[in-house]
């Protein structure tokens, strides 16, 4: 079972569809907000393998014990910036300073590390103070989705994997933020000392998996960047 | 810990129970007398918004009230209210999502209540409205004073749909239920941990002085 | 005077049978309602209220048409605004005896000389379920009185009192109701109870 | 869409509903009867589960039964039960969110029901059990299957606790609610609107059933 | 023989007065209790019954202790089983006739009686709010009948009924109280009420 942050979830169904296909193991993937899922982990949730949205939680969890290894990069996010209001987003930052109305949806930067790298973002544009009173704050970057897919809001930071989800028929803009404005998304996985009670070999196999070149090849194709 | 959104809180719980009470007094009267097929299924759609989960009803009046959707294109255009992301939005939100919390309990009270009190009442001459308030009302106090603090409780508690339609607004959206949850999710134990007292400590007195003013208004001067 | 004649059909498990009641009440009267056990004598004194309609037939107070199936006329309760003693007193368990008279009446004098009619200043204060049976009922028939009504309906309204305060009030009850110019319609069991009190009757079956 | 969750779903609220009538109803005669302030208090705290966020309310329960607890701890060892992640851990924790909707309107319906009845039964030999159950609970029906009816749309709907402490095992915690905010969170509205249909449809005849059942019910023969 | 000895305080905002009642019942006997409304009839009958409490004294049926304040002995209403018809009849409104009856004793003959002697054979799958007013009054008191009581207290239990059906009641009822050897207080305001089957009075005031 592998505990995967929400902003994951989806490639991750490929990689065990891949990862089935190649060895015909099968995967079951629990996604949830990565704060969450470290609590439960915590107090004994039946989970192998945790793939966290940023490398805190999973450091955190090695810190307390509950992880058989070091956690290890899995990917890093790009953040991008987008909307599905039909505005053109190629000088984002001058929409923002334009004051033009509607909100702008960002993670909460406490919690979700792409809310946080949002805030990096505005802050290295300078555009934050302009930004600031039409920011509302998502729950999960999954929220921050639904915000920009509904068109309740008119802008909105997320994650670069989105883009490659939708359907077809989605009417969506958006652009790359650059990556030199905010401290690079490391996302950490982990192997979790629960693996151990069954089925161990697969689990490592998959845990093992996860950084192998054809693994690497589907988190690109989602656009993730691999260290 | 700050004090704004437990402020907050308090005032989206008083004005949603103010409201609901307005809305639930009447159509509880009107579901009570003689029922019929259309009522039952009235009574059986506001139990609806209770089935789903809290987020997702949130994600559905977010849809319906987002600037794009007609409803909500039209109080921005006409009213300037925006249901989304305003504390307007919690508390209508607030209202659908506990409206039968005060409905069905006043209704069966109501249902209860002899039919005789009413019709004595009646033919001293008082109209529907003034029996209700000063016969009907009265007899059910103690019914009227549960739903009232269910509901108040229930509403502090809420957070799935507020979480969807909010946006975390300081001062005007991130009430108290956000923050706790924000301080879990953030391992900010501590800070869960005294929201959640103060929260408890102050409902706990509401609820309590609610209870022995109830118990002491249903006594007999005698007793 | 009222002018009654009425056709209600009383479903029970032994059938249906038809209440029938043609009657003239005079101005000012009192008329003793009797019969046997269920014969219809209380939904007698309803569809007079108002609380429950005939099937057919009219009923006029004064130059007033307050039901007629025909025309299908049919007045509130409310409008018709009859005095009524329920035969289970139908107090308002939320209300002291003195708050029963208030929501009557605004007339203060009056809820005085009727507490005293009643010999109920004592219990003034005293909610229903705090009153013993006799004084329950009193209450009963003075919130009725309060509303100074032109007809008053009674049912059954002296079965807790004994004959010694019954006879009292009775005769407080014949100044204050001609002072009203009221008519009065009382369903009676006893005989000897409506002595001195009823001035003519009218048998149901 | 697949079915096991709406499954679960109905089951979860079947059986919390059925422990919290068992748990209820005695508690609510209690409540009912001559209120000291004890018994207020006790009412108060009740009440305060539905104060917290239910996630928040999922967080202490989660630490509390987790096999690091005491009492979790405890439960696994000698009864080799575990109420994180379990259907178990659910029906524990949906018993303690809901109960205050059955508990109160019930208290409030029997303090309502004239005392006289009580008497009559007990001068006729029977005991309090015989003249509850034959009495006092058949007379306050329609506020009892109302209860039963919020209770049962109320954990239907419910996610937050669920999500906390039981996380998403297919077959066992991934409850309806759950199956949806997953859906709509995937961008899924599709799936999501198929969900929430098929459970408004299961709902909406259960609550009507009940509903029509009541009134009829509540008539007498010849009416 | 049922011994009573009872002081009891009663509150009103008259102030506080005390009702005391001391008197020997005999086995099989018939007594009448009168006095003023609010003398405290009803509540003597309560506290016989069990449902309040006296203050001081004791009560003594045949040769078993109900009551003694002086040992702190209480028995429970249920212990005592009085079979009691309440002056607001205290029917349950969620039950027919027959169920009520049924509630009271399985002797499925008893009840075909009981429905006979109370003339409510065609009423026996009513509800109480079915009922006219004296049909519920019979119905109480086939209800107290019903569970066979060795002590039967009647609160103005005759009152809704007429003087025809009150006699031939009363004369069932004397016939199957004998058989019952079960002992009788009544209360009543007329006295023509309980001519022909109290044998012996007690007045309270
Ligand atoms: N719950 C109560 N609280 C306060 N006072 C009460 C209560 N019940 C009865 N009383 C008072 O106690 C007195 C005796 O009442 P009780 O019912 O025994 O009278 P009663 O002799 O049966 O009168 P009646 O013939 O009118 O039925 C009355 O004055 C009444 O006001
Ligand atoms: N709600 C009802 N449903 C069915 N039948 C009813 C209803 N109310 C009254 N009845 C029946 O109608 C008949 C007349 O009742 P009503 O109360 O008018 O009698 P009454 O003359 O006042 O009798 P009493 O002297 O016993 O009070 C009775 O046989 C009664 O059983
Ligand atoms: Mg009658
Ligand atoms: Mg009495």
């Amino acid at each position: 079972r592998v505990a995967v942050a929400a902003n994951a979830q989806f490639v991750l169904k490929k990689l065990a569809d891949d990862f089935k296909k190649r060895t015909g193991i099968s995967v079951e993937v629990i996604s949830g907000a990565s704060g969450k899922l470290a609590v439960q982990i915590k107090n004994g949730a039946p989970y192998d393998i945790f793939l966290s949205a940023d490398m805190d939680f999973a450091e955190n969890l090695y810190t307390e014990g509950f992880t058989l290894s070091k956690p290890r990069i899995y990917a890093l996010g790009s953040l991008i910036v987008c909307s599905s209001t039909g505005t053109d987003l190629k000088n984002w930052t001058s929409l923002i300073t334009a004051k033009s109305p509607g909100k702008i949806a960002i993670g909460n930067p406490k919690v979700a590390p792409y809310g946080k790298a949002a805030e990096e973002a505005l802050n290295y544009y300078k555009v934050y103070q302009q930004a600031s009173e039409r920011l509302v704050f998502a729950e999960s970057i999954s929220q921050v989705n639904t915000y920009v897919l509904q068109g309740v809001v008119s802008l909105g930071f997320t994650t670069q994997s989105l883009v490659y989800e939708l359907p077809a028929s989605q009417r969506f803009q958006w652009q790359k933020v650059n990556p030199l404005a905010y401290a690079p998304i490391e996302q950490g996985a982990v192997l979790l000392k629960y693996s151990k009670n069954k089925n161990y070999l697969n689990n490592k196999k998959f845990f093992d998996y996860l950084f192998s070149a054809g693994a690497k090849a589907i988190f690109r194709q989602f656009g993730y960047t691999i260290a | 810990m700050e004090w704004t959104p437990i402020w907050l809180s308090l005032k989206l719980a008083a004005i949603t129970t103010i409201i609901l009470l307005i809305l639930s007094i009447p159509l509880a009267y009107w579901l009570s007398r003689r029922s019929s097929l259309f009522k039952v299924f009235i009574e059986a759609i506001l139990t609806m918004p209770l089935v789903l989960p809290p987020s997702v009803l949130g994600f559905y009046l977010l849809i319906s009230f987002s600037p794009n959707g007609f409803p909500g294109h039209w109080l921005q255009e006409h009213f300037n209210l925006s249901l989304v992301f305003s504390f307007q939005g919690l508390v209508l939100a607030s209202v659908i999502y506990s409206l039968p919390f005060m409905v069905s309990p006043l209704k069966s009270a109501l249902a209860h209540l002899p039919l005789s009190l009413t019709e004595a009442s009646y033919t001293m001459g008082k109209s529907k409205l003034e029996t209700f308030f000063r016969v009907q009302l009265p007899n059910i106090q103690s019914s009227l004073w549960t739903a009232i603090v269910l509901t108040f409780a229930h509403t502090l508690g809420e957070f799935g749909v507020v979480l969807m339609i909010g946006g975390r607004l300081e001062g005007s959206t991130k009430v108290a239920s956000i923050a706790i949850y924000d301080a879990v999710d953030n391992n900010q134990y501590h800070e869960a941990n005294l929201y959640s007292m103060v929260l408890f400590a102050i409902t706990f007195v509401i609820v309590i002085l609610v209870f022995i003013f109830n118990r002491n208004a249903a006594r007999g001067p005698l007793e | 005077m009222i002018d009654i004649e009425i056709y209600k059909k009383i479903k029970t498990y032994q059938g249906v049978k038809e209440l029938v009641v043609k009657d003239k009440i005079p101005q000012g009267s009192v008329t003793k309602v009797y019969g046997p056990s269920g014969a219809g004598k209380t939904t007698f004194l309803r569809m007079i209220a108002g609380l429950v309609s005939p099937e057919r037939g009219r009923i006029k107070a004064g130059d007033q048409l307050w039901f007629d199936a025909a025309v299908k006329l049919n007045l509130s309760p409310q409008e018709r605004r009859a005095g009524f003693v329920f035969q289970d007193y139908a107090l308002f368990p939320n209300m002291t005896a003195m708050e029963h008279l208030r929501y009557a009446t605004a007339d203060q004098p009056l809820i005085e000389r009727l507490l005293q009619i009643g010999k109920m200043e004592a219990f003034a204060g005293h909610k229903p379920q705090q009153l013993s049976g006799g004084q329950q009922q009193r209450l009963a028939i003075l919130r009725a009185l309060a509303l100074r009504p032109k007809l008053l309906l009674m049912d059954e309204a002296f079965s807790a009192l004994d004959d010694e305060l019954r006879e009292e009030l009775i005769t407080d009850l014949k100044v204050i109701l001609k002072e009203f110019e009221a008519s009065t319609i009382i369903v009676s069991h006893h005989a000897q109870e409506t002595l001195g009190f009823a001035d003519r009757s009218l048998k149901i079956e």
